[in-house]
Order: structure tokens, then sequence, then C-alpha cells
């Protein structure tokens, strides 16, 4: 296990070395001149001049690289260029808020995802498995903000269950269950597709399962059906499913920055989505290179569990 | 024997596989065959018995180049194979040939498999592109195919259809020799026979040298005049099988010996 | 006939595929006694299984149907049980043992468990009661160091041993039947012999009566003590073994006899020089059958 | 009692016997009856269009497919109104506005009209970035797939790197690089795929690769280049095919956001996911349809890749080829 | 215990964690406030999140309408008046109570309002002036800061030098008449001259923007970026306390869900509603309230090429477009067309009935003609998606487009994000591109200068479209050197009607700027401005 670790681990740290090139040169292209933007309408040339100077723009690019990265290394993520602070500043509350919003969809979409799976395998063929694949399949082809707009024309206007987003009521921010009633209409947009892809999938997964040979053993065994699908084939497909919902952490990262722009989630992705508006490169910088980690690290994590899970212990690919 | 007569010879062979760790170091090795030697002679067929994981299929592999051995040496027609010029090794590639255990999978799913076997007649230009239908029709007549099987896919036919397919596509270089791996294992005994007896004639036919991998005696005993016994990649006995049969000399020949149940009602019943 | 312990009469089993019926099991009367053993053999298809787990209502297939005949379990015919009787008596009066031992077992759960798991289904006992009788499951089967064996996983453990433990759970309560379909197929020789004597000793031991489906004559000279031989769905021929091995009327059967290569062939069949020595002929011995047999190609 | 003979023989043959069952195969179920009857063979070809027809689906997802390119190609014979020029006074008209059924949208265009010329890009920007990629992809799976090699090792690194940025998020990034316009995006969008499609290219290489039928051919004496052309690319291309084709409709979707971020195609041209995110902004203003007409165009259209990515694996996997 | 019970029980277990983790995530996020301020809390739906709360560095109008309630001017403007009493915003006096220039027009001397304290308890006094000033504007200060110099180089242009004369009067010197100083001086579009305590400064230095201290109604509570500005009220501000306990102010960037936030109750005022939503809206008891402040959106023209040089095809494309019906129906009404350069509210706007390009498609095709443009050209246009004071500009532009087809102009649409776009735009206009799309305006009409004078052709200053007109310079300089007010609004006056003839710029609306209010909010007055004072609002129940 410790050597999987470390083996894993090394190569996701290659991983986010490969992300940070990415991540930098990428930013390299953005158009526009950073520090004109800094300085406005009215700035001199010479006033441009000097703030590049100062902020290294004239450097060769892999000096600025190399800068960078002796930068990230030292936790150092430089200061943004609009909102006159530490990057880290930024984009750590903003991180934090979109894990809520993340890690809510993904309970959300794992805890509706794995069971209709496992209840249209199950079922296989029924009237239920065809509806319930026909819907996950519309949803995966779902554009997430236009169904983000219609569940705030339905569920907030309409009905006027849950507000129409932001994460706190303005007036009166309320702790965790004003948190709560702000997050469950984001966070089930937000969870539509991956569910839709988690269902598809750990039903094909659990298909598969059913029909091992250790099943009709089971069954032969006289052992219930309820046990069979939950707690034998239950336990067989943790390993593959798990896998799948990493997977979709990587989709649900993305898919966020639409919720949160509908929403007005005060995330990662808004903030990056506003600073690649706003050419601020530091942020952009940090921001997506946060979403690599977070995703890679995740990744790492699946690989881990799929390791841990899998009764053979060390087989993994 | 005369060294000469024997078509292939192995000395000191020897696998050793190993796993590397992430920085190289700590390697973990198995070692799947261990100072083999053995010969075989031309037009004899050879057995190789062992049970599963014994490294039987390890050795048939590296007789064929496919495996690189560890150490030790293979002759060839007396040539050691690991030195062999390129169009000397390509000499050996054709004279060489393998059927496998599932032909099925041996078989490039979304080609026709006449066009596989026709392949190992174009690849050495024993035949013009033109002829090339015709020979590999009078090979699937060989083995007893028609000649409407030519454009169909690996998975239309059945385990027996299979086998002949793999026998007929190793048959197309015109080879001397050919590593026979389980090839009737997963058949049922009446198409076993067939390609047992197909095989028998064949060899007869075209002066083949056969290498017949498997874990049964019966095979052994029915088809090979000299077999080897291997356990867990040490080749514990070696000789004629109806000695070897008759006066088991390792504890490992014993048992499987006494495994073999008898279509013959003994007195356990 | 009262005394049996297993009458199948006229079953039929059919499936309803794209391309037709298929008719797997069509008209098959077999009959077992209390401790007896009876051999079904056939070639792939000959519909073997199919009989076996009609037994069980195992098919789980939507395309399979009972197409007529009766499956006589003491008396009760089970072709009238639901599903919860079904599940009711398969594992305590009726065991049933696969081939594949290697992937018979959940991965993920150790031996114990799931012996554990089948035994308190059909018994109304605690866990640790469960867990001796779990043990003396093993033992029955001659699992080598059960104390720790009940521990491990599946992956722990050989083929062979696999092998037991699934006769052991098909065993653990105890059933009058056992139904083993090819339970040493892709088994390495020696555990093959080691599973079939195990099987004798059982059925010696409890009185457990075994069907024995198998293709491998061998295995049914050595435990049986009738066979009845299937071929497209239907028995050819059955009979004692003593009858059936040395007197086969069926040109089938004949010819099947003929295909099993042999140890210890006769003097006079040793002086055959090798190269002339020939397994059976199918074409020459048997009726032409009408169509598909791949065999049918064959030049012999 | 006497050994019996109980099969009567002559009337096996009237009756189709079941098909010969594959060793191993437990499930009770046998096996569709292999094709051995002495019937003339029809072409390839001929089996896969037989296969891909008898799914239901996928003929109806190819069907729609086909109305959509049929309505982009001929919009001018289907709708007298300009997709582009608007009567301002009636704009937001609703569903079944006489003379516009599926009423104007926010310049008092006609949707019906923007949504047959908007086939032409949203179907374009499906199709060209996947289309553009495919040879690169296949080529870049297959060289570090089947070589092993150094550079090839480097190149999967690399993807692996872009792996970590979620589809979305690059495809966005990207398309603030490069500015918008429907060619930019088809650029965006190329980049984001192929990374994707490298992958599906390199896992299928190494499967394959590791099958024995490899191993036969090179016992039959198969060079380097033959191996990895004649046997390995064919059963390469396929899963690349069947993925290519199911994500054209997740690229619809992923251009549609973009445009929705104001980083996609420009407006006014009619593309599904401009009017898409063009209507989202008066979603809430009782004008639902301007947004949900194309936005269901898009969904159907994804749906229909799907379905057709689905029908094209059936249809190419030789063992559903039955005749 | 059966195994299966035990697996039911650890799952349980484990899900049990997940959802304490859960809690632990959220429950840092707790907020504050008591139910009785939230009840006398006024909450503003926002168009985006504000840049920095330094009023000297931070840009935008959006930025200003926050630091507005926090900050003060030595001048300010009178905001009491809606668009209709005053349609141009008088000065009026702010931290200075008054102040005295000098014949030449060349010194400032300011009398400042005494016994103001800033929020942090400092006194205001002439060194906290001198401290700001230079803080904006002498380099050589070490309080000097690049950011709130560059956003208020226009204001301190001309400065040369500040003395304190005592602690109540400071003096500015100027080396040349500067007539728009004092406007400037009130204006908050791109930076502002509020006064920040200097002793906050001394202590937090460039993180001043995170800890805004100055002498306003209200005083900063929190910020939560992406969430919320929170202040509270200011009981000892010198021009009386607010009615109000709390303003926060609340980012909502998409417009449809601005307008949710109202309808569903969780704002009480939004700013720039969708068009399309007001009529709904208002239906449903919301109030519109709008104004006429100092904004124009037009098209810069690009001087450097054909056809667009040629003032006939500039003239045809003023002729060309329907202002009426896109302020009509695309904006229902929430703009007016513009027809002259600079807008209502500005003094140097023309009082004349007449507009001087009514929509006239035929002429247009005419002077197209004469140009030597008979059957049309084609031309680019550049837009942004959205941004502060864009009003909604891409369906507007694909509105003009369709005007200028009528008329054989057919226009090619490109389109930015705002800050890529307003760095795009400052560059100047490429090769190819007709006209660029922006939106600005001030009070003071100096603003013309800023977008036509040839020492701010891009890429130095925002004249975009490369325009030059020594005639033009020549007015505006006049008027920029006038000591008195009648001499240099003549002399703007005369400016404006030129750059209205000339066109490098196409004024196409001027934005009403409209703000939704729930029924609650009560005495919430829109003035001739981009900005408002919310110390008169009240909330009702």
């Amino acid at each position: 296990m410790i050597k999987l670790l470390a083996k894993r681990s090394s190569s996701a740290i290659l991983v986010l070395l490969g992300v940070t090139i990415i991540v930098f040169f990428l930013v390299q292209l953005v158009p526009g001149d950073p520090a004109r933007a800094i300085l406005g309408n009215g700035a001199t040339d010479q006033a441009v001049q000097s703030l590049r100077q100062q902020l290294g723009l004239n450097d060769p690019l892999v000096a600025q690289y190399m800068h960078y990265l002796g930068g990230l290394l030292t936790g150092d993520l430089g200061n943004s260029v609009n909102l006159g602070k530490p990057v880290a500043d930024v984009i750590v509350p903003r991180l934090g808020n979109t894990l809520i919003l993340t890690v809510a969809a993904l309970v959300i979409s794992v805890g509706l995802g794995v069971p209709l799976g496992l209840i249209a395998a199950r079922y296989q063929y029924s009237i239920f498995d065809r509806l319930a694949m026909a819907l996950s399949l519309a949803g995966a082809s779902l554009p997430v903000y236009w169904a983000a707009l219609a569940a705030i024309a339905v569920f907030s206007l309409a009905l006027n269950w849950f507000p129409t987003g932001g994460m706190y009521n303005a007036r009166m921010p309320g702790g965790t269950p004003d948190l709560l009633n702000h997050l469950i209409l984001p966070a089930t947009i937000a969870a539509l597709v991956p569910l839709a892809v988690i269902a598809r999938l750990t039903r094909s997964v659990v298909i598969d399962t059913l029909n091992q040979d250790y099943i009709r053993v089971l069954r032969a065994s006289g052992v219930s059906e309820k046990s069979i699908l939950w707690k034998h084939a239950g336990r067989n497909v943790l390993p593959p499913v798990v896998g799948i919902v990493g997977l979709q952490v990587g989709y649900l990262l993305g898919g966020v920055i639409f919720v949160e722009v509908v929403f007005h989630w005060p995330g990662l992705g808004q903030q990056l989505y506003t600073s690649i508006t706003a050419h601020d490169l530091p942020i952009i910088q940090a921001g997506i290179l946060f979403i690599a980690l977070m995703f890679v690290v995740i990744n790492l994590l699946t690989d881990l569990a799929v390791a841990f899970l899998d009764p053979r212990g060390e087989v993994a690919s | 024997m005369h060294p000469y007569d024997a078509l292939i010879r192995v000395e000191n062979l020897r696998k050793e596989y190993t796993v590397k760790s992430m920085f190289g170091t700590s390697a973990k090795s198995f070692v799947a065959v261990e100072d083999a030697s053995f010969h075989i002679s031309r037009g004899e067929t050879w057995g190789l018995i062992g049970e599963s994981g014994s490294g039987k299929t390890t050795i048939g592999r590296m007789l064929l180049s496919l495996v690189e051995p560890t150490s030790g040496t293979i002759l060839f027609d007396g040539n050691d194979i690991s030195k062999l010029d390129r169009s000397y090794q390509r000499q050996m590639r054709r004279r060489t040939q393998m059927v496998f255990q599932d032909s099925g999978s041996a078989f490039n799913p979304r080609r026709p498999v006449g066009e596989q076997i026709a392949f190992g007649l174009l690849q050495y230009d024993l035949c013009t592109r033109r002829e090339a239908r015709g020979k590999v029709l009078d090979l699937l007549d060989r083995v007893g195919l028609a000649d409407m099987h030519y454009d169909r896919y690996a998975h239309e036919f059945s385990g027996g259809q299979k086998q002949r397919l793999g026998i007929a596509r190793a048959l197309a270089s015109r080879p001397d020799f050919i590593v026979l791996d389980e090839p009737t294992a997963a058949l049922d005994v009446s198409v076993q026979a067939q390609i047992l007896n197909l095989l028998k004639d064949l060899q007869q036919e075209r002066h083949l040298t056969l290498m017949l991998i498997t874990h049964n005696l019966a095979l052994v005993e029915f088809m090979c005049d000299r077999a080897a016994v291997l356990n867990h990649g040490v080749l514990v006995e070696a000789g004629s099988v109806d000695d070897m049969f008759q006066a088991p000399q390792s504890d490992l020949t014993r048992k499987l010996l006494d495994a073999v149940l008898e279509p013959e009602i003994s007195a356990a019943a | 006939m009262t005394d049996m312990l297993l009458e199948i009469k006229n079953l039929k089993t059919h499936f309803h595929t794209d391309g037709g019926i298929v008719k797997a099991v069509d008209g098959v009367d077999l009959e077992i006694p209390r401790g007896g053993i009876l051999g079904v053999v056939g070639e792939s298809g000959s519909g073997k299984s199919v009989t076996g787990l009609s037994v069980m209502g195992l098919l789980g297939s939507r395309r399979a149907r009972n197409a007529g005949g009766q499956i006589l379990f003491k008396g009760r015919d089970l072709l009238t049980f639901n599903d919860r009787q079904l599940q009711k008596l398969r594992g305590s009066e009726i065991g049933m043992v696969f081939q594949g031992a290697l992937s018979g077992l959940d991965p993920s759960f150790s031996v114990g468990s799931q012996l554990m798991e089948v035994i308190r289904r059909h018994q109304k006992v605690n866990a640790t009661q469960a867990r001796k009788i779990a043990m003396e499951s093993l033992e029955l089967v001659a699992m080598p160091d059960p104390e720790r064996k009940i521990r491990s996983l599946p992956h722990e453990l050989s083929g062979g041993q696999r092998q037991r433990v699934l006769i052991a759970m098909a065993l653990s309560c105890n059933p009058e039947l056992l139904i083993a379909d090819e339970p040493t197929t892709a088994l390495d020789a020696t555990v093959q012999k080691q599973i079939v004597d195990l099987l004798v000793d059982i059925n010696r031991a409890r009185g457990t009566a075994i069907l024995m489906v198998t293709h491998d004559f061998g295995v049914v000279a050595r435990m049986c003590r009738t066979v009845a031989v299937m071929r497209y769905g239907k028995v050819v021929e059955k009979g004692t073994v003593q009858e059936v091995l040395e007197n086969p009327q069926h040109p089938y059967t004949q010819a099947l006899m003929n295909a099993v290569p042999r140890l210890h062939l006769t003097a006079a069949e040793r002086a055959v020089p090798r190269p002339e020595r020939r397994l059976f002929e199918l074409t020459k011995n048997l009726p032409a059958t009408p169509v598909q047999r791949e065999e049918a190609y064959a030049p012999l | 009692m006497s050994a019996e003979i109980i099969a009567n023989q002559t009337q096996q043959a009237t009756q189709v016997p079941p098909a010969p069952k594959p060793p191993g195969e437990l499930s009770g179920e046998p096996a569709p009856a292999a094709a051995a009857s002495p019937a003339r063979q029809p072409s390839r070809k001929r089996l896969a269009l037989r296969a891909f027809a008898r799914d239901k689906a996928a003929v109806v997802a190819l069907v729609v497919l086909l109305l959509a390119v049929g309505g982009a190609i001929l919009a001018p014979l289907l709708t007298s109104y300009d997709p582009y020029a608007g009567d301002s006074s009636r704009r937001l008209a609703p569903l079944f506005t006489p003379g516009h059924w599926l009423g104007l949208d926010g310049q008092g265009r006609d949707i019906w009209s923007r949504l047959l010329y908007g086939g032409r890009y949203s179907l374009t920007v499906a199709f060209v970035p996947v289309l553009c990629v495919f040879p690169i992809a296949l080529a870049l799976g297959l060289f570090a797939g089947a070589t092993k090699s150094r550079l090839g090792g480097i190149a999967m690194r690399v993807l692996d790197a872009v792996f970590a940025f979620p589809i979305v998020l690059l495809a966005l990034a990207l398309a603030a690089v490069f500015g918008g316009g429907l060619g930019n995006v088809m650029m965006a969008i190329g980049i984001t795929l192929l990374p994707y499609m490298t992958r599906v290219a390199y896992n299928a290489t190494v499967q394959e690769i590791g099958k024995e039928y490899i191993e036969a051919a090179r016992v039959a004496g198969a060079t380097n280049a033959q191996l990895l052309f004649k046997q390995l690319m064919p059963n390469v291309v396929s899963p690349l095919v069947v993925y290519a084709t199911s994500t054209m409709g997740l690229m619809i979707v992923t251009a549609s956001g973009l445009s929705f971020l104001g980083v996609g195609i420009t407006p006014p041209t009619p593309d599904w996911g401009v009017m898409t995110s063009d209507g989202s902004q008066v979603l809430l203003e009782g004008y639902a349809h301007v947004a949900t007409i194309p936005g269901f165009a898009v969904l159907v259209v994804a749906l229909a890749f799907n379905l057709l990515g689905d029908g094209i694996r059936d249809a190419l996997d030789p063992h559903k080829q039955t005749s | 215990m059966s195994s299966s019970k035990r697996l039911g029980k650890r799952s349980a277990r484990y899900s049990a964690l997940g959802l304490v983790a859960a809690l632990a995530l959220t429950a840092c996020g707790g907020g504050s406030g008591s139910n009785a301020s939230a009840n006398n809390t006024l909450v503003i739906g926002i168009e985006s999140e504000p840049d920095i709360l330094d009023p000297q560095g931070g840009g935008g109008w959006v930025t200003y309408r926050i630091s507005h309630q926090m900050f003060d001017g030595l001048v300010a403007e009178d905001l009491s008046k809606p668009s209709s009493e005053a349609a141009v915003t008088d000065l009026a006096p702010g931290l200075a109570t008054s102040w005295d220039i000098s014949p030449d027009g060349l010194t400032y001397t300011f009398h400042l309002r005494q016994g103001v304290k800033f929020h942090d308890g400092t006194e205001f006094n002439a060194e906290a002036v001198d401290y700001n000033i230079r803080r904006m504007w002498d380099k050589s200060a070490p309080q000097y800061n690049a950011r709130a110099a560059g956003n208020t180089t226009f204001v301190w242009q001309h400065l040369s030098a500040v003395d304190v004369l005592d602690n109540a009067t400071i003096k500015l010197t100027l080396d040349q008449p500067f007539s728009p100083l004092l406007r400037l001086m009130a204006q908050g579009g791109s930076g502002s001259t509020g006064i920040i305590s200097p002793t906050a400064l001394k202590q937090y230095g460039d993180a001043i923007a995170d800890h805004p201290v100055g002498t306003g109604p209200f005083k900063f509570e929190e910020r939560v970026r992406g969430e919320r500005v929170s202040m509270v009220r200011n009981d000892d501000y010198w021009g009386g306390a607010p009615k109000l306990d709390r303003v926060v102010f609340k980012p909502i960037p998409d417009a449809s869900a601005r307008v949710a936030s109202i309808r569903s109750g969780e704002t009480d005022i939004i700013a720039v509603p969708t068009p399309d939503s007001v009529s709904g809206l208002q239906s449903d008891g919301f109030e519109m309230v709008d104004a006429t402040p100092p904004h124009v959106w037009f098209f810069s023209a690009n001087m450097k090429e054909e056809p667009m040089k040629n003032l006939k095809v500039r003239q045809a494309i003023s002729y060309a477009i329907d202002r009426k019906s896109l302020a009509t129906d695309i904006l229902k009404d929430t703009a007016l067309p513009a027809y002259q350069v600079q807008a209502p509210a500005n003094t140097g706007y023309l009082q004349s009935t007449d507009p001087e390009y009514p929509y006239d498609p035929d002429k247009a095709k005419q002077l197209l003609a004469e140009a030597g443009y008979p059957n049309g050209f084609t031309t680019t246009i550049e837009t942004s998606v959205d941004g502060s004071g864009q009003m909604i500009p891409v369906p507007m532009a694909e509105f003009i487009k369709q005007n200028l087809e009528k008329v054989g102009i057919t226009v090619n649409i490109k389109t930015y994000e705002w800050i890529s776009y307003i760095s795009h735009f400052n560059a100047g206009l490429e090769p190819g591109v007709g006209m660029a799309q922006m939106s600005w305006g001030m009070s003071t009409p100096y603003w013309l200068s800023i977008e036509t004078n040839s020492s701010l052709i891009a890429p130095n200053g925002p004249n975009a479209g490369y325009y030059q007109n020594a005639d033009l310079e020549g007015v505006i300089a006049q008027a920029v050197a006038a000591t008195d007010e009648d001499t240099a609004n003549k002399y703007w006056e005369q400016a404006n009607q030129m750059a209205t003839a000339d066109l490098p710029m196409i004024p196409i609306v001027n934005d009403k700027s409209p703000y939704i209010l729930s029924k609650r909010v009560k005495n919430f007055v829109l003035p001739s401005e981009e900005w408002y004072d919310l110390t008169k609002v009240e909330l009702g129940s």
C-alpha cells in the first residue's frame, strides 16, 4: 500500500509539474497587457513600462516560469493584479466555497446515481430501467446553465422553495441552515450531469457483476436477492464505481462554473471566470492550478481507494 | 542420439521476470523457467507436461523468439537463434509456427480469416498474391474446412473449426516445427479426437516436428514419442513416454499418472 | 419408483432466441435414488447443464421457458414452486457446485462469512453456531488448516481449495441432493482427482445423492453408479455405469467412448506405432446429423 | 435393466438442434446460433448495415441527425425568413404566432428560421473539431501504445497533465485566449478533445496489443509496421469512431456553454448555443421558448449522437453482425 | 451478528461521519447580524463584483457607488434631486465647506469642515487632505500609490503645489487655469478623490482596500468576495446620520438572476434590470426609478482608414441607426436616443429640440452614394458582451447591424469580455475594424477632451479612433482655460456642436440607469449622476 502510494504520488507530482507548465504558458497567450489593465485608461506608456518591469513581464518566458515555479514551491502564488492582495487570500476562501458546492453535488449525484444504477441493473430491460437510462442519457446532454435558470424559474420564483442564489442571506447571514438552504438548488443542478453518468456506468458495472459466477453460486445457495444485490454486488461494484465517481469529479469541477455564475455562488469557478474576463493573470494561474490540483489529488485518492477497496489489495491498473 | 538429429537443442534455458520498482531499485524477480535443457528430434512429437503455472508456455514462446530468455541457448537446426542475422531470423520465423490454445483470440476479429492465413504465404513470398487465395483454399480443404469459410470472421466459427483455422495458418508458411500449446484443452472429446488425428496426419504428410504442450498425460501417450515433465519451472523428468509412464521417476509424474481418470470401471466405484 | 429422491419426467426447457426456439432440453427423463450418484455425460450443447439448472430453477434468463414435464423432488414438483420456495430449497435441500471454481466465490468476503451467510439463511442458529457449522463443513471437505482458511479471502486460496469451499458451501446445510456441474473442469488433473474422490467420500459418509454433470467418462467411471448420455437435449442412452461403459449401445455413446484418449493401452494397442494410432472417427461411426455440426466437414 | 437406446434418431433430422455452447459459458443460455450455414456470405458492409438497422434507437437517432443536417442544408427552402433580420417591434412573440410558429426572439427574428440555419453552425462545431482531431489522436495513441517508446511516454504524460483540467475549464481558457468566433471555438474544442480521443486510441491499442492475435500475427511473420497498420489499426479505429460520435453531442453542449459565458460563437450567428444563451436572458421574464427551443435542439442532437455512437459500436462489433 | 448487519452499521457510521465533515466545513461560514438590524438592512443587488474599496485606486462606477457611501471628497454634488429637477447636478460642499479660486484661475483655497472625524476616530484636517493628495500626486511622497495616481491623472494633471495653510485650510496651485477641476474632484468613475484616514493608510498601506476608513455616512463592516460588501450606519456623520442600520451590496452578475433576487425578496434594490423584465416587475408592484446620468453609449469611428475616415459615411451611419426603436423596443425605454456627443447631464449639452440625425435611411443611402459607396461596404463592429454601463451591448449591436444592413453596410460583429475589451479598445482600433463600441460620460464636459485629444490617441489614452481635430482642440483649450463658468460653458457647447457635427464618436443612446425598488424602499432618489446617496433612504416593513 505504501509502495503504491509512493508510486502514484510521484506520478501525480509529475502530472502537476506538467500542469504548472501548461497553466503558465496558457496564461501567457491571453491577449492584452496586464500592466495596462492594472493602471487603467489614463496611464502613460512610461508608467506601464515601469510596472511591466516591476512585475517581471519583460523577462524571458522561461525565466518567468522558473520564477513562477519557485514562488509556487515557497507557497507564494503572487499578488492579484486587480485586487491588490495575495492570490492565496483570494483563492482559498473561494476554493472552500467551491468545495462545499462540489462535495454537496457529489453527495447528491452518488447518493442518487448509484442506487438508480443498481436498481436499473437489477430490473434490467424493465420500464424503469429503460426510462431511467433514457433520462440519464438526456441528462448528460443538458446545457447546465439552461437547467439552472429553469430551476430558478420553477423552484425559486414559482414555488418559492429556495433562494435564487448566493451562499447566505445578505440581510442576515444565518450559518449552516442558511447555507444549506442556499446550497440545495445549485448543488442539485451541478449534480445532474454526473448523476446521469454515474447511474449509467453503475448500471453496466452492476450488470457485469451480476453475471459473475459467484452470484450464481450465491443464488444456488438460496441467498436472497436483496443480499445478492445490496451486499454482494454492492460490495463488488464499489471499486469500479469509486473509479467512475472519481472521474466525474472532474466534470463536476467544470460544470460548477456555470452553476456558480447563474447562482452567483462565490466559488472558484466564478472567480476564475471573472478573473479571466478581468485579465488577472496570477488569479487565473492559481485558480486553474488549484482546480487541476484538486483533480489530480482526487484522482490519486480515487486510485488509492480503488486499490484499497479491491479485495486483492494490490491490483489496480 | 546424434546431436545433428536434433532440430531443436536447448541448453540451460532460464527465464526470470523482474518487477521493477518505481526508482529501479529493489527489483522483485520471479523465475518462470529454471535451467532447462532438452532437445527435440526431427520428425518427432515432443511432449511438455506440466500443471498450470509451471512455465511450459513460456518455454514454448522462447523457442519461437516471442519471449527473450534471460540466459541459456536455443539452437535451431544447429544455429543459436539469438545470434542469427536478419535474414536467417526471418527464415527461422518462417520455419517455426504455433497453434494456440484458443485460436479464436488468435485471429484478428476484424479481418477475414482467409486473409490472415494467406498472410503467412505472402509474407515469405511463397506464392504470388494471385495464387494466394487458391493456396489458402487448399489449406482450408486440407484441415477440413470449406471454400466459403475464407471470407468469414473468427467469431463465426466453432471451437473445433477455430483450431482447424489455427492449424491452417500455422501450415501456411511451410514450417518445419510447430509448437502446439494445449491445442485441444477447450474442446469436446469428439472434436479433440478429430483435431489430434488431423495433427497426426499432417505430421506424417509434411514431416513436421511438433512440440505438444499439455497437462493431459493421455494426450502425450497418444501423440508423443518423448516427453518431459515440468514442475514450477524445473524439468523434473524427461525421456521416452513409454518408459516414463511405466516407471515414473519423479513424484510429480507419479502423481500425474495417478490422477488420470480412465473410463474403465475400477475398484473405486 | 417412490423411493426416488429426484425424478425428472419428460422435462423440456426451451430458449427463445432471435434465431428461433432452441430446445436445449427436450424431453429428458432422469432419476436419482436417495444416496445415489447419477452421471450425466454429454458434449457442449447437449443440454446437460441446462438440466441441472432447471432443477435449481436457476435458468435466470428472460429467454428460458419451461415447455413441459415435471421435476419431482421428494414427490414435490419443483416446477410449481415460486421464487421464495425455490430460494428456501436451494442450499438447504439441494446444493449445487459449478465449474469455474476460480470465480465462484465472492472476492470481497471471507470464506467464513460466505459460508455463514448460507448457513444462517437456512438454519436458525446464532453466529457462533454458524461458525461452528462452517468449520465442520470445511473439515468435511478436508480443507487443510480450516481455522486459518475460514478467515481467508478467496484469492488467498488455490483453485482446488476454492472448489472445496464451494462444495463445503453447497453441503453446509446438509442437503439431500448435490448437483455438481462439471466441478473439476479447469482444475489441474491432480486436483481434479482429489475433488472427485472427495465427492465420493461425502456421498458415502453422509448419503448425499449427487447429480454429476460432466463431459468426462473418466469421472463417471470413478464415481457414478448410473449414467445418462445426453445429446441435443435428449438422453440417448442410460443405465448403470457398468453396462454403459462396458457395452455402449448407442453409436454416439460408442463414439464418445472411443474418442477418449487413454493411458496404459493394451499391449496390442501399443504394438501399433504411434503415428498409426487413431482416435475415434466420428463421421464413420455416427449417423449423419442434420446440419450445423461443425465437424461435418471433417475429412476423416 | 439393460442399457436402452432412447433417442429416436430419425427425429433428429426434423428438429433444429441447439447450437454448440462455447466451453466455459455458464449462462445456461445457448449462444445465438453460430453462422455456419452454407448460405452465401453477405459482405461485411451489408452485415454492419443490417446490424445497425436492427437497432431501432440508432436508426431513429440517424433519422434525427439526417433531419437536422437536411434542415440546415435546405433551410432556404423551408423558411422564407432571414435568420439575421428581425422586426424589433414584434420581438419575443410567443409560440404559434401567425407566420412564426416557433415565435420570435429578442431581436424579433423568426426562431424556426434561426433554428434551421443554426444547424449549419452547431453541427459544424460538433463535427469539424472531432474530424480534425481524429487522425492526430489515432496516430498518437497508436504510436504511444504500440511502441512503448520514451517519446510516446512523454506525449502521454503531457496529455495526462491536460487531463487534469475539466473540459469546460480548458475550453473556456482556450476560448478566452483565442477569442470568440466559430473558428476559434472549434480550435479550443479540438485542443480540449485531443487528450480524450488520444487516450481512447491509446487504451484500445494497449488492450489490443496484449491479445493473442497480435502474437499470432508475429508468429506468422508480420513486421512491426504490418502489426501496427494491418492488425492493430482496424481494431483501434472502431472504438475511436464510436467515441468520436458520442462526443460530438457533448461538443455542441460545450460550445453552447462557451457562448453563455460570452467566449463562444459570436452573435448574431444563429448557432443553437448562442440562441440558448441569448434566450436565457429572458427565460425568467416569461419568454421561456426563446431559450428552450434551441436548448431542446441541442439536447436532441446530443442525444442522437450518443445513440448513434452506441449503434455504430454494435454495428462494428463483429460478434453482433449475424446474418 | 451477520456480516450484512455489520456492513449496514458501518455504512451508517460512514455517512454520519460525512455529515459531520460537511457541517464542520460549513460552520466556518457563520454570519453576523441580529434580527432587528436585519430588518433595517438595505440589500442592493449590483451588476458585478466591485473593484478594490480604495476610493482612489478602485475604478469603475460599480465600485464608486459603494465607496461613495464610506468616503467624502472635498467637493461634492447635490444628489438629492432627481434628474427631472436637476438635469445636471450642482456642485456642493463636501469635506470642504467652501473654496476660493484666484482670478487667474491658478490657486484654489479650500476651507475645510471642522469637527469631522474619520470612522477610526482620526481627526479630519488639512494634514489629512495633504496626505491624501500626495498619495495620488506626489511621486516623492512615501504614501505615493501608482494605482491611485493613475486613476486620478486627469484631476491632478495641472497641479503644481499643495500647501497646508492651517489646520482648516489647504491651497492647491495649478500650472495653468483648469476650469474642470472642481467637477473632476466630485467625480468617481475611474478613481475618485475621496479622503482616506491617514492613520488607516499608515497602518494598512496597500491593504487599505480591505480596511476602508473614510468620513462617509456608512462605516465598512465586512467584505466577503463574491458574496457581499456590508456597511453600518455612521452615527456621527457630519451630514446627519443615515436612517438605515446597514447596507449590503450584493454582486449578482447575471442580470436574470438579479431580477430573480428582487422578485424573491432577497434584495431590496437592483441595478440594471434586463429591459425585458421592467414592465413585468412594475406590474408586480415593484417600482422603477431612472434618471439621465451623464452617460453616452457610442461608437468610436476608426479615423485611420476608409471608409470611416469619410465624414459622409459617418453621417450616413448616424442617419441609418433607428435610435428610437432601439430605445423603445430593445431597451424598453430604459434609455433615451442620443443624438449628440455630450449627455443631457452635462453642462455642455445643447438644448436644441431638433435632433441632428433623425432616423432617415434614405438620406443615409444618399450620403453613402455621395461618399462613393452606392452599394455600401463591409465593416466590423467590436463590442464587449457586458460591463459597467454597457447595458446589453450584444443585442444592441445586433439591432444596429440590422439597421446598417438595410442601407447596404454589411457588418461583422466581434465581441470580447469586458476587461479584455477595455485593454483591446485602449490599444486602438485595429485595421479593418470600422467602429468600436464604448460607453462613458461625466458631468464635466472635460470628458470630451479626454475622448478626442490628439495627445490621448491610443495607446496613450482613450482616443481609440485616432481622432485629430485641431479646431476642436483649440476650442476645448479655451474652455479649459476659462476662468469663469459661463465662458467655459459657452466654449464647451461649441465643442460639443463641433464634435457632434464631425462625429468622431457616433452617439447611440443615453442610459437612464434604471433601478428596481421593492415596495419597502422609501426616499430613494436617483440624481443625474452614476451614483446615489443613501442617507435619506428608509425601509418600510
